[in-house]
């Protein structure tokens, strides 16, 4: 006994040592390492826990770290300085306000579907965490290694939708079956360019795979630059259109019209209260984040650092920080733009993304055969068809979206 | 013991059945589609269990069939419910003894 | 046009985010509890009444006319005169209550007096806990002194101090033209 | 067979049962979606991955939305006569779908039939292959067919002209 245990301490300050040195790898190796002390017929199930354990507790805080900042960075935008009372700088706002949903009293509406009111949430959470397992975070990072992984990922946010109106229906409520109603539209019709902007990059790759997709951006063009899909031209063209999709996915602003507090109070959370109203809260941020990983997974490359001799920090540091950076775009987005009607938001997404991405994956097609070229200036060559392929087309579909009417200058009796 | 093969094909006979006796004993036009649904879905259960299971290996046509099969059922799916909205429109009912204007 | 709009707000609400930290112009958020912002010369509350002198029971200016209580509007005033033992009625009012919840800050009770004894306060911060009870102002709670009218609004207590003592002035140079115009008749008399 | 399958199997029949014998419709189609996801579940058990996520990809995301938004569109009107189903109708057709059910197991195990063991897995690449050339042909008229349904759907649903909405 004696013998095995120290045997055991052994092993773990080899492992630990090992993950000191090689920080890159420190999850994978500590991971391996825990998993070797169950014995052989658990370790499957406990390799899985353990993932399970380390994506919930990391995007759980990045949850409440989201909505400080989102609090906060809204509050610097509308020049005040957001909260600032619980702890320095009111960075244990999130405590508070989840002590605040835990304490509330849970109300089910009298006739409302009592088990469908409770199912809808529960699903709605476990969807969302269940698009995180197929994102690779870092370097031999990814949860799952599934082949066709991107699949996964829209299958598991379909199931969303679903829960979506399940949450609308149960509540029995007009402004609920409204809001629900709004979603399902608006998501069904977003999924369609989401889907075909994230198609181009694999078609490039011929992979649904993430980790392969992501392995395919590593390494620099002319030494400097790095092989991400933004910087080619249908990249770009697809990652704009991605992220527009991925803010209707995701119900943010300026896509939240089912949510729209001014005519549909809270559109399908009307009727939810306390832990429930957390657990939407939580599914919206959770999405908000898979989301973005996808973009960064599909077109900034992962988790490859962006120049070279930056090489040595850790991978899952430059994921998490292009992470970051995507969320506090949403979050900056938010605090800009206006809410779009219902009727532009359709005619964004089937008269100008749909029929772009689809241009936008001919060109992908272009660019793939177009690789083969080897005359001098091959490479302005290839981005200049390209850039024109795209931008004529751009022109006249924003053009047929913008409105034709002139406004006349408004004038106010009483002001001024 | 039964085999995972038999298994399978009991399931898919299972879920027909469940799907047939929808279709029979209901009498609301939607139900009677997703009655359908269930034996269309019965049928890929037999083409996956018969991709799996089956002798002849290295061939796709069981997976290839069931992906054919989704594809034409969600287009029987969408066009048989704008069916029932079109008939509901003009009997505002959605049962199917109440549609039998149609004499011959 | 083609979504350069959106480019262009971006940048304004960067700038914006950017300046909240720099520019102490822009940002104008006050920490209330610790931090109150200095209000208006003419805000006004709620009223109270005004005393003379440091006895708030003697000193105070209502005379129980009941003109206030007649023209307040949501009718939260209630006056009761004083009486002496004989049941002459005294110029002091028994009882004065105001009830805070129904008034409205009309601030008509403050025109209409004749005496200048109700001025309107500058005091919001009223919360309390129990609904009816607290909110009721009685006589004791509502009398605040002349010093008090005077450092919460200046110009009008300066301005009322004015025609107050312009009054009294007139009123006793009133007493001494009647006792003069007495005492030259009561001089005349004997003659 | 294993205790997935059976949990697998459970899921699959309760679900099916389920969105054929409520009386709710919503509640039938969600139970039609239940039973999907548990059709996903066999299909991933039996390795065909592809399958599976189309099948939640399709069913679940797409056909059990517009069966709902069909159910939600056609609402009997208020106070209008219930539909009275005789009960020898559905007894019949219990009875005809169990006779059915009787004979098609009898059948399956009365086959001899031997189980390939071992895994069998299929990839996307390689399903992408047999797409592009040996089912390059049904891949086409399945394309024609869904454009056809797509339209055919959206003039059968659409108001004619003149009638005013509904």
């Amino acid at each position: 006994m004696n013998e095995l245990f120290s045997e055991w301490v052994r092993r773990a300050v080899e492992t630990l040592s090992e993950m000191l040195r090689n920080p890159d790898q420190a999850p994978v190796v500590g991971k391996a390492f825990i998993v070797s002390v169950f014995p052989e017929f658990l370790q499957g199930v406990v390799g899985a826990f353990i993932s399970i354990a380390a994506l919930i507790s990391v995007f759980g805080g990045l949850f409440a770290l989201l909505t400080l900042m989102e609090r906060k960075g809204l509050g610097r935008i509308q020049n005040r300085p957001g909260p600032n009372r619980v702890g320095p700088f009111g960075i244990l706002q999130p405590v508070a306000d989840g002590l605040k949903m835990l304490t509330k009293e849970d109300i089910v509406p009298f006739r409302a579907d009592a088990f469908l009111h409770f199912i809808a949430p529960v699903i709605l959470v476990m969807m969302s965490l269940l698009t995180l397992a197929v994102i690779p975070y870092g370097r031999n990072m990814a949860p799952i290694e599934l082949d066709s992984a991107l699949l996964f990922f829209f299958a598991a946010g379909a199931c969303t939708e679903l829960a979506v109106f399940l949450a609308g229906w149960a509540s029995r409520n007009k402004y609920s079956l409204l809001g629900a109603m709004r979603a399902i539209a608006q998501m069904i019709s977003y999924e369609l360019p989401l889907l075909l902007a994230s198609f181009s990059a694999v078609l490039l790759v011929g992979s649904l795979s993430l980790v392969s997709i992501v392995d395919s951006q590593g390494g620099f063009m002319l030494g400097v630059l790095p092989k991400w899909n933004v910087l080619t031209p249908w990249g770009f063209v697809g990652f704009i259109i991605f992220m527009i999709g991925a803010f209707a996915e995701s119900n943010r602003s300026p896509f939240d019209l089912p949510e729209a507090e001014s005519e549909l109070i809270a559109g399908h959370l009307t009727e939810y209260s306390g832990f429930k109203y957390a657990l939407f809260f939580m599914a919206e941020y959770i999405g908000m984040l898979a989301i973005s990983g996808l973009a960064v997974t599909l077109f900034l490359g992962g988790w490859h650092a962006p120049v070279p001799f930056l090489g040595w920090v850790p991978s899952y540091c430059w994921f998490f920080a292009k992470l970051l950076t995507l969320a506090c775009f949403f979050i900056w987005v938010r605090a800009t733009l206006p809410r779009l009607r219902a009727d532009q938001l359709m005619a964004l997404a089937w008269k100008c993304l749909i029929p772009l991405s689809f241009i936008n994956l001919g060109v992908t097609v272009f660019w793939h055969y177009s690789a083969a070229w080897s005359f001098a200036m091959a490479l302005p060559a290839r981005w200049g068809i390209a850039f024109l392929a795209l931008a004529v087309p751009y022109t006249f579909l924003a053009r047929q979206l913008g409105t034709k009417k002139t406004f006349a200058r408004r004038t106010y009796r009483f002001a001024e | 013991m039964i085999q995972p093969l038999h298994a399978c094909l009991i399931l898919s006979s299972l879920l027909f059945c469940i799907g047939l006796a929808g279709v029979l004993a209901r009498h609301n036009t939607i139900l009677m589609l997703i009655g359908v649904e269930l034996m269309l879905n019965a049928a890929n259960v037999n083409f996956i269990a018969f991709w799996r299971y089956g002798a002849w290996a290295g061939q796709s046509a069981g997976v290839m069939f069931a992906i054919f099969s989704i594809a034409v059922a969600a287009a029987e799916i969408a066009v048989g419910l704008a069916l029932v909205i079109l008939i509901f429109r003009h009997v505002r009912t959605t049962s199917i003894d109440r549609v039998d204007g149609m004499k011959g | 046009m083609l979504g350069t709009g959106i480019i262009r707000g971006l940048v304004v609400t960067a700038r914006n985010f950017l300046g909240s930290f720099y520019d102490r112009r822009r940002f104008v958020t006050v920490f209330y509890p610790e931090q109150k912002v200095e209000m208006p010369e003419r805000f006004r509350s709620f009223p109270f009444l005004v005393y003379d002198g440091e006895d708030a029971v003697r000193g105070l200016r209502c005379v129980a006319c009941k003109i206030c209580e007649k023209n307040c509007p949501p009718q939260c005033i209630y006056i009761v005169q004083q009486r002496d033992e004989k049941g002459k009625p005294l110029k002091h009012p028994a009882v004065f209550d105001l009830d805070i919840s129904v008034c409205m800050s009309c601030g008509i009770c403050v025109e209409v007096c004749p005496f200048d004894s109700i001025k309107m306060d500058k005091v919001f911060e009223v919360a309390e806990s129990a609904r009816f009870e607290k909110l009721l102002f009685g006589k004791a709670a509502l009398s605040k002194s002349n010093a008090y009218y005077r450092s919460v609004s200046p110009a009008d207590a300066g301005e009322t101090d004015a025609r107050l003592e312009e009054e009294k002035k007139a009123a006793a140079a009133k007493a001494q033209a009647a006792a003069q115009k007495k005492s030259a008749a009561q001089a005349q008399e004997p003659q | 067979m294993s205790i997935s399958f059976i949990i697998i199997s459970m899921i699959i029949l309760l679900g099916a049962a389920a969105a054929v014998s409520f009386s709710n419709l919503i509640h039938c189609a969600l139970s039609l979606a239940v039973a999907m996801v548990g059709l996903a579940m066999l299909y991933l058990h039996l390795g065909a991955e592809f399958v599976g996520f189309t099948q939640v990809l399709v069913y679940v995301g797409a056909v059990s939305i517009v069966v709902l938004f069909a159910i939600l569109l056609t609402r009997p009107a208020p106070f209008s006569p219930g539909v009275h189903v005789p009960w020898h109708g559905r007894v019949t057709g219990i009875l005809v779908a169990g006779l059915v059910a009787g004979m098609l197991v009898g059948a399956v195990l009365g086959t001899p039939l031997t189980s390939h063991v071992g895994q069998r897995v299929i990839t996307v690449k390689q399903i992408g292959m047999e797409l592009m050339t040996t089912y390059a042909a049904p891949l086409e008229i399945v394309g024609l067919l869904l454009t056809a349904a797509l339209m055919g759907a959206v003039i059968l649903a659409a108001p004619e002209n003149g009638e005013k909405k509904p």
